[in-house]
């Protein structure tokens, strides 16, 4: 087990040093420095804003630099929030990112999952064709008009929640519903046919056999088989939340990371980007790992160390 | 009903020939019509069907029937509700909508039909090689696709749209780069099982090259899963589209794309809402009938399914 | 460069901010209402002096010495004073300086300064925290100075900060405590104008120095000296101000509490705005949406005042055919100004036929050349088709940033081009970085540019062309033109001045290195109880003398 | 019977490791040997996972052997190295699969299934050539013409294996390995498939590895049963005396443990019912690997291995019982 | 002898995108107390669905009752409400399935499969279930049930599954055991452990049992009494001698015949030519009329009537219509006891 983690670590470094590589030199790459402003900079501030902040070093100083910086998470300073720590703006933006992601995930989990059970048990009938119509609308609808209708009917026609900002839990609803209703549909759809799948399966008639009521069974005996595919889906969810966040975060007025890695890709905020990139990698490559770890928990079968175990 | 009499000439014994015995009940029918016999029982996936056809033949001929262009501007008809003139009314430049609408037909469809071929030709392949090869090729080839997983997404997109001349191709290339990921993960998935299977292993006993058992056997099997993932493959290029328009990198005006019709739309919810209103149904209407043709075809090529 | 303009570093958005405008009619009544309304003795203050207003996005930096952005600048304004500050007439009132005396030939100043001016932490605020706070921006090892330039019109500064020369021999001097002398390299009629800009205020230097992230957070280090105090500063989410109890002229500021919050999304801060949660929607520190503005300037509840800046497109007169002076000519006549303005950008924009806004030169108004004027035009292509040699205009390219109202101009603006001068046209967009990127390597036919003025004068606009580089992308010189510039700086009668510059601006319209489109104006909604709240032309707002009435 | 004792296949001392990870290896086979003559059909029995499948695969090639050597025709079949013998190798070894399901490609015409053999040896000149070598191929598995235009999904299971068949046919090899090419067909139909296999030997003079764990039909159609247990080879005899006279503790409770259908005898027969499951190849038993559940168990089994000997002439088995060294010892 | 169970015409299909599969096609038979019924037949021949349908496991849809009634203890379970068959279930009624790899939950101890219908039939607390689980596991011939009990079905090998499959069947006590091919995927000297248990139990407990299989050895070994399956028709039914030594139908022939003998050296197996009807669109007259060696025009136009051989033997067959043709069973279907029988 441990020498599984520990592999998977050693991946999850090398797969960072690569993101890392190649998020540096994209960036160095991309037209238009850190500095350009409509008001153009005199040449000599232009030289001194750049020995300030290091880029007039040769490019390799420059990527040793930030390679020691990106594994020591230590990214240095903003280039476009003054003086404000590139550490500082993860830490303040990662609370709310995270409320946001986690109640999404939370929504889009619980309810993906009810709906899909609900398909599968009504398979064919109207609640299986209600249920995925409503999964279907949840993909076909782009996450920003989503938020915009959400903010329409209940912010502003119903005047139920708060349009905008992130102070109470009621003004978390709105976002993470909008965030969460692409991958909600998406669980949705994959848990109906994975439950499809579990509901035919002969172990399922042995728990019909000993006389357990349909709930019992389905609960018991089906859920926890059939949502293993749900689960290896965590991972590209929590990266599809990850981008999501940034169009709901700017639409609802919050202060999370998703707004904070594209307003610094798009200012050339070097420290910035590398900061978000190395954090948003991690998240999504851990996250990766957990699944996995998780996945072992569920599945008994799993046993992500001892594949050599004599079986 | 009525049994029919058994008389003593009944009694006789009749040759049942073997060769007869041996005849297959039923017309002999290919594995594509079988699943097409059942696909077409499936209503909704051939209302999908009939909406996409309706929707491309709107796209190529839609723009010209209202009699309007897609560019033409007037300036003093700017965002006028739908009339009798300009059927879903005009946008702030005073274009005609409807053949906007149409106009952007054209590019979100192809904008999705490129992004499907580009994720059959890398994605199949990636996963496909990495899938059947295993061990080290395939670790090595998985985390080439967690990188680029893991990359921010958006500079690859910014960096190639400056690298690269401001085309729709540009942007097609831009929204591949991590689409074909998904694609080559089922591809190999269903290719570490298939690659198992005994068709495999004879096969090879057979002589055959790797090439061979990879584009004779082991990729005709992953069809089914390659067009059910790859009619989720078209809306989501279409979506990722409008996403990109979103944040500013869409198709370059004054061409359309129903992406960044939605996009310019959508602040106007409340005083336009017909700018809006219809490139959003026509996004949503062809999410829905890929949707429902991907399940369609899912129930149709599913094996288990029949008999 | 930069009071107002602050279109640097947050790119899109607040380009945005500036291109986005209405129409409503009798614009100056509007605003003259307001200010008769205040100034009537009947209304009643509200109890909750509370106000919201959307500032958009993150200030960069609440550091007045590194500060470069109108959203700074809105906290910034508020938080700090310098030695003057823009009053409601626009025009500069002694502010920290209780007075001043200039020398005869116009190049010393001497600011007295208040003996009741203290700091938030109860220090006296004193001719060394000036000195300290301005030669602190011009020190050569301190980075992120952008703004350094807005000083270098007194003494040495430039020297100083970029060619080696000390500090020491920067013209600034603190005489005794309460006492600044400051030396000017020329005499600059607009100085007093300068000094109540961010970059000139004062800093607490027991408080600052050697406290480098004195200014990261609210907290007991930032320490100001303006009618408000910041309270709170929430990053990325909201910026708390109080009323400064301390402040000299506290007795004039009525409101006690400012709530800056940070929407990025125009139509979300519309909607707060209607559903009562911001008391102020649109310029100066956000914008309204394109599409509402209709519908807004109809009901009558849209505010317009007029900005001094420029939305212009700049040719490359390097690359063909724009190095002939006579297409450049039919491009800049066959743009429909006027149908931009009404139908595009509707914020009552003025059609620009000249460089230096109207805000600043009423001659503007008339403009060098008539709007639309599709028949000059022709015969201008005609000319330059043939001086060119060419039988019909090459294929050119239209280059803009991304941004929705960029991309509708562009479009409108293309299709003209087509329609009159039957060119082919096609559209370039591309993100900030890149397209600054593009424009400072002549990389483009035409592309789109603004200027918001830096101060409320002439030189601002005009002195951007002077010379090749730095803002001015079109490759376009001229001696003549540089040597007026030149002249105008030593006049020092007022209307010499205004002549020589005039003259510069007629020889620029005469070679058009560019195509002006509109002079921008501020767009705004505030709701009726909200008074005295200052917009100044250039682009900045003042909360000093806001008030809110009861409701 | 084999009518000359030529040997077509030697193998010695085969084995086929799986490494499971760094630790852990598999021995799925264990170092087997015996011969198989010219003409004959060999069987081979044992419990599942004993390695009977590996075995077979090794034999072919299909995987690399750990270690021993398989002469084909007096050639070590692991040691060709050029591609063109490796094709003419793969031509005269051919192998019908267990499941007729999977061992068909779905998507793929039975004319297309049948010919790629042909295709890849490229064995024909013309496209018509193709199509009567196909049919004739279809007509020797007693399948009809017109079937060939068909996909497997149409076919019952038993002609699916009769497709398998005249695949493996269709490069005319000399030895064919059927690894259970009945256990997953019907009673009715499995006698159809093995009187197929028996025509076609006579015919074409075939040479069978037959694998199955069903000691009936095996005996049926062996000359020669060999029985493995967990990699090891424990008996080989011809199928009639492996029968009547079971020499290992094992084959004995596997004959005893076949379920004879008449009810009479299945009444008053004695039966050995072995205790417990089969053990793991990771880690096998020490010593005889059987004697974890043998009830003959000795002392001296836990601790050494028994030889590989020949009992007889043509009877060969692995048990103490039958080393005279052991036997008076553990007796006594 | 008492009947406990009377399956009567008993007809089940089901709707599939082609076309209705007619699985079941009025099959009738009963069941006595501590009696073993076997049902063989070939593999599609409905001898899972009418197991199924005596559980009521069925999906429904797209299967569904056509017609016939299942009689258990007198009531018809066809008509039950699903509450009440939910106290049927495990309780009256234990079933085993054919494939012990996939009929355990992966992803639940053993112990809790196990104690989950003790829980609901008998009211246990969940530490006695959980006591009286290891009982069972011993009773089924697990070593170390306390350690056994707590670990996932993939921890088992295939036959200590099967064995957990039988303790969870037979937990409450059940009347009647299913057993639908509960070897089928076992190795035969596991299958012979497997057999021996059942049949222990079963003289234990009294149990009767439905045993499914196609493998005629284990009938024989096991049956008291047989019913062979066609084509979703029961062909012949009689107890164990009369349908080994006494078959009268050609399938059951035919099915004997393709029996390799152990003891008998045979050049060619005796085949049964063709493959089973297709269910979706059965013959008119007789299943096996495609088959038959026998065949006269009379099968295929209508289904043979039931011909009884002897109190307990039953067969439908025209060749045993009078005005047939006198046919003599084939050598290869003798069974070789019937000498000692006699
Ligand atoms: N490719 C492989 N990698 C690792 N282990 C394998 C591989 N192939 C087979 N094994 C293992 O080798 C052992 C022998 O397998 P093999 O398939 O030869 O058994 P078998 O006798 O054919 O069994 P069966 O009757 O079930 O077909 C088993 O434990 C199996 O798990
Ligand atoms: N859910 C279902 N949908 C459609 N057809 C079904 C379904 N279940 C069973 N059948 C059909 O019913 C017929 C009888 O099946 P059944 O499972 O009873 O056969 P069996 O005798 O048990 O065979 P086996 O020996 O293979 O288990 C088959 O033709 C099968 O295809
Ligand atoms: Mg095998
Ligand atoms: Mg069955």
């Amino acid at each position: 087990m441990v020498t599984y983690i520990l592999k998977r670590l050693g991946y999850i470094i090398l797969s960072l040093f690569f993101i890392i590589t190649i998020t540096f030199f994209l960036m160095h790459a991309a037209p238009g420095g850190p500095f350009a402003s409509e008001r153009a900079l005199t040449p000599a501030i232009e030289a001194q804003m750049n020995e300030a902040y290091g880029l007039n070093d040769p490019i390799h100083v420059q990527y040793l630099d930030y390679l020691v910086s990106a594994f020591t998470f230590d990214f240095g300073p903003s280039f476009k929030y003054v003086g404000q720590e590139v550490s500082d703006i993860i830490r303040r933006g990662l609370p709310y990112s995270l409320v946001l992601g986690l109640e999404a995930m939370f929504i889009a989990l619980a309810i993906g999952v009810l709906l899909g059970v609900i398909a599968a048990l009504k398979h064919n009938r109207f609640g299986d064709y209600t249920a995925m119509i409503i999964a279907v609308l949840g993909i076909s609808v782009p996450s920003f008009i989503m938020a915009a209708v959400l903010q329409y009917i209940f912010a502003i026609q119903m005047q139920l929640l708060p349009i905008a900002r992130f102070e109470t839990f009621a003004h978390t609803i709105l976002p993470a519903v909008a965030l969460a209703s692409t991958p909600l549909a998406f669980i949705a759809r994959l848990m109906r046919s994975s439950m499809l799948d579990v509901l035919s399966t002969d172990y399922i008639k042995t728990a019909k056999s000993k006389g357990l009521g349909q709930r019992v069974v389905t609960y018991r005996h089906g859920l926890r088989n059939a949502i293993l595919p749900v689960i290896s889906y965590i991972g590209p969810l929590v990266a599809s939340i990850l981008t999501g966040s940034f169009v709901i975060e700017k639409i609802f007025g919050i202060p999370g990371l998703g707004n904070e890695f594209v307003v610094s890709v798009t200012n050339r905020d070097y420290t910035v980007i590398m900061g978000t990139t190395v954090f948003f990698s991690v998240l999504l490559l851990v996250s990766i790992l957990l699944v996995d770890l998780v996945y072992g928990l569920v599945d008994p079968r799993i046993k992500v160390a001892a594949k050599g175990d004599k079986g | 009903m009525a049994e029919p009499q058994i008389t003593n000439k009944d009694f006789q014994p009749i040759t049942v020939h073997h060769s007869e015995a041996e005849k297959i009940a039923g017309e002999s029918a290919s594995y594509w019509k079988d699943a097409w016999r059942r696909f077409k029982k499936n209503k909704l996936a051939i209302a999908g069907i009939i909406v996409i056809l309706l929707l491309s033949f709107m796209a190529i001929f839609g723009g010209t029937i209202s009699g309007q262009n897609y560019y033409e501007q007037d300036l003093l008809n700017a965002n006028n509700p739908p009339s009798s003139d300009h059927w879903f009314g005009t946008d702030n430049l005073g274009r005609d909508v409807f053949a906007r609408t149409w106009y952007g037909a054209q590019i979100s469809l192809f904008i999705g039909l490129m992004a499907a071929i580009i994720d059959i030709v890398i994605g199949v392949i990636w996963g496909a090689i990495a899938g059947y090869f295993g061990g080290k090729t395939d670790e090595i080839m998985m985390r080439i696709a967690d990188i680029l997983y893991g990359l921010p997404y958006l500079l690859v997109v910014i960096l190639l749209l400056v690298v690269l001349p401001q085309k729709l191709w540009t942007l097609i290339i831009a929204m591949t780069i991590t689409g074909w990921i998904n694609m080559a993960r089922i591809v190999r998935g269903q290719v570490m099982q298939l690659k198992a299977q005994e068709f495999i292993m004879a096969s090879k006993s057979l002589g055959a090259g790797n090439g061979r058992v990879l584009f004779k056997h082991l990729i005709p099997n992953t069809t089914g899963q390659i067009l059910v993932t790859l009619t989720l493959t078209i809306p989501s290029a279409i979506f990722t589209e409008s996403f990109l328009s979103f944040i500013g990198i869409g198709v370059q005006a004054p061409l359309a794309s129903w992406g960044t019709m939605a996009n310019d739309g959508l602040p106007a919810l409340q005083y336009y809402p017909y700018q809006l209103f219809f490139p959003a149904i026509f996004i949503c209407l062809t999410m829905l009938a890929f949707n429902v043709i991907g399940d369609g075809m899912r129930d149709a090529l599913d094996p288990k399914e029949r008999r | 460069a930069c009071s107002g303009g602050g279109t640097e570093s947050s790119s899109e958005g607040e380009e945005d901010s500036g291109t986005e405008e209405t129409e409503a009619p009798e614009e100056t009544e509007d605003s003259g209402e307001t200010e008769e309304e205040s100034t009537n003795g009947e209304e009643t203050l509200a109890a909750d002096q509370t106000f919201d207003i959307n500032i958009k996005s993150e200030p960069p930096s609440l550091n007045p010495g590194t500060a470069t952005d109108t959203t700074s600048g809105a906290v910034l304004d508020q938080v700090f004073e310098g030695l003057m500050r823009i009053n409601q007439e626009g025009v500069p009132e002694e502010a920290m300086a209780e007075s001043y005396e200039v020398s005869e030939d116009l190049t010393t100043y001497t600011f007295q300064i208040r003996e009741d001016a203290v700091w938030s932490n109860g220090d006296p605020v004193t001719a060394q925290d000036f000195e300290f706070a301005w030669k602190w921006v011009l020190d050569p090892d301190n980075a992120d100075t952008d703004y350094a330039y807005q000083l270098y019109v007194i003494k040495g500064a430039q020297a100083a900060k970029e060619e080696g020369g000390s500090l020491d021999d920067v013209g600034i001097t603190a005489v005794d405590e309460k006492t600044l002398e400051v030396v000017l390299e020329q005499p600059t009629p607009y100085f007093l104008d300068l000094t109540a800009f961010y970059t000139y205020y004062p800093v607490n230097q027991n408080v600052v120095e050697g406290a480098d992230d004195w200014a990261l957070d609210a907290g007991e280090n930032y320490v100001t000296n303006g009618p408000f105090v910041l309270d709170s500063w929430a990053h990325q989410d909201q910026v708390v101000l109080k009323k400064n109890p301390d402040y000299w002229d506290a007795d004039t500021v009525k409101l006690e509490t400012i709530n800056m919050y940070m929407i990025d999304d125009e139509n979300t801060a519309l909607e707060m705005y209607n559903s009562g949660e911001l008391d102020w929607a649109g310029d100066p520190t956000d914008s309204l949406p394109l599409s509402a503005i209709p519908s807004l300037a109809q009901d009558g509840s849209l505010n317009i005042s007029p900005l001094a800046g420029i939305y212009y497109y700049a040719f490359n007169t390097e690359k063909e055919p724009f190095n002939n002076v006579n297409i450049r000519k039919a491009f800049a006549l066959s743009i429909n100004r006027e149908g931009i303005v009404q139908s595009i950008t509707q914020r009552e924009e003025q059609p620009a036929m000249a460089l230096v806004p109207p805000s600043i030169w009423e001659e503007s108004n008339e403009g060098y050349f008539t709007d639309n004027d599709i028949e000059t035009a022709k015969e201008y292509l005609q000319t330059g088709l043939e001086e060119l040699g060419l039988d019909e205009l090459p294929p050119v390219e239209l280059s803009y940033n991304t941004s929705e109202a960029h991309a509708a101009i562009a479009q409108a603006v293309q299709e003209m081009w087509r329609q009159n001068l039957g060119v082919d046209v096609t559209l370039r967009n591309e993100e900030w970085n890149v397209y600054l990127d593009s424009m400072g390597s002549g990389d483009f036919h035409v592309g789109r540019m603004g200027w918001l003025a830096d101060f409320n004068d002439a030189i601002n606009f005009l002195e951007i062309f002077q010379t090749v580089g730095g803002n001015n992308y079109t490759n376009w010189e001229s001696q003549e033109y540089s040597d007026l510039l030149d002249q105008s700086r030593t006049e020092t009668d007022d209307a010499a001045r205004k002549e020589i510059l005039r003259e510069a601006e007629a020889i620029f319209m005469e070679d058009l290195p560019i195509a002006p489109v509109y002079f921008y104006t501020n767009a705004w909604l505030s709701k009726d109880y909200v008074k005295g709240l200052e917009v100044s032309g250039l682009g900045g707002v003042q909360f000093k003398w806001a008030y809110l009435l009861e409701e | 019977m084999p009518s000359t004792k030529e040997k077509l296949l030697e193998i010695k001392d085969l084995k086929k490791h799986f490494k499971l990870d760094r630790k852990s290896i598999l021995k799925a086979v264990d170092g087997i040997s015996f011969d198989i003559y010219q003409g004959e059909t060999f069987g081979l029995v044992g419990e599942s996972g004993c390695g009977k499948s590996t075995a077979g695969r090794t034999i072919m090639r299909m995987y690399e052997a750990t270690d021993g050597k398989v002469d084909f025709v007096g050639r070590n079949v692991h040691h060709i190295q050029s591609k063109r013998e490796i094709k003419e190798f793969n031509k005269s070894m051919q192998m019908i699969f267990q499941d007729p399901y999977a061992s068909l490609n779905p998507r793929m015409t039975v004319k297309d299934i049948i010919a790629e053999g042909i295709d890849i040896h490229g064995l024909i000149k013309s496209p018509k050539e193709r199509a009567e070598r196909v049919n004739e191929l279809l007509e020797l598995v007693g399948l009809n013409k017109d079937h060939g235009s068909r996909f497997p999904h149409e076919f019952s299971g038993g002609q699916r294996q009769r497709i398998g068949i005249a695949r493996a046919l269709a490069v005319n090899p000399e030895f064919i390995v059927a690894d259970e090419p009945i256990s997953a067909l019907d009673v009715s139909i499995q006698a159809q498939i093995v009187n197929l296999l028996k025509r076609l030997q006579k015919d074409h003079g075939l040479t069978y590895l037959f694998i199955a764990h069903d000691l009936s039909m095996v005996k049926h159609i062996s000359d020669r049963v060999g029985v493995m247990y967990l990699g090891k080879m424990v008996e080989i005899a011809k199928s009639n005396e492996l029968y009547h006279e079971p020499l290992h503790p094992y084959t004995r409770a596997l004959i005893s443990a076949i379920p004879v259908p008449n009810p009479q005898l299945e009444r008053t027969r004695e039966r050995i019912i072995l205790e417990g499951d089969v053990p793991s190849p990771v880690n096998p038993p020490s010593g005889c690997r059987f004697r974890t559940r043998c009830p003959l168990a000795m002392d001296v089994c836990s601790r050494v291995e028994p030889e590989w000997q020949e009992y007889k002439e043509d009877r060969w088995v692995a048990c103490h019982l039958y080393d005279e060294r052991y036997k008076e010892g553990s007796l006594a | 002898m008492n009947k406990i169970l009377e399956v009567k015409d008993l007809s089940v299909s089901f709707d599939t995108y082609g076309a209705e599969v007619k699985a079941v096609r009025g099959v009738s038979f009963d069941l006595e107390e501590k009696e073993t019924l076997a049902i063989v037949g070939e593999s599609g021949s409905g001898k899972s669905v009418t197991a199924q349908s005596i559980m009521r496991l069925i999906q429904m849809p797209p299967g569904k009752f056509v017609n016939g009634s299942i009689l258990f203890n007198g009531e018809d379970l066809t008509e039950k409400p699903e509450k009440q068959m939910e106290n049927i279930r495990g309780k009256e009624i234990g079933m085993i399935f054919q494939d012990p790899m996939t009929s355990l939950n992966p992803t639940m101890t053993i112990g809790k499969q196990i104690a989950e219908g003790l829980i609901k039939h008998r009211n246990m607390s969940k530490k006695e279930a959980h006591l009286k689980g290891i009982e069972l596991l011993k009773l089924v011939g697990i070593p170390t049930p306390e350690v056994r009990i707590n670990q996932y079905p993939h921890e088992y090998s295939g036959g200590m599954r099967q064995r957990a499959m039988i303790a969870i069947a037979l937990a409450c006590n059940p009347k009647i055991l299913i057993a639908d091919e509960p070897t089928t995927a076992l190795d035969v000297t596991i299958q012979a452990q497997i057999l021996d248990l059942m049949r222990g139990l079963q003289e234990e407990t009294g149990t009767a049992i439905i045993l499914i299989t196609h493998d005629l050895g284990i009938v024989a070994n096991m049956a008291s009494r047989v019913a062979v399956m066609y084509g979703g028709k029961i062909v012949e039914t009689g107890t164990v001698d009369e349908i080994f030594y006494h078959p009268k139908h050609p399938y059951t022939w035919g099915l004997l015949g393709s029996m390799p003998k152990l003891d008998i050296e045979e050049e060619e197996l005796q085949v049964i030519p063709g493959s089973p009807p297709d269910l979706a669109d059965p013959p008119k007259g007789c299943p096996f009329v495609t088959r038959c060696p026998y065949a006269m025009s009379a099968c295929t136009k209508q289904m043979p009537a039931y011909t009884n051989i002897s109190d307990t033997q039953k067969t439908a067959c025209w060749l045993l219509d009078d005005r047939a043709p006198e046919v003599q069973i084939p050598e290869s279907a003798i069974v070789g006891g019937s000498e000692i029988n006699a």
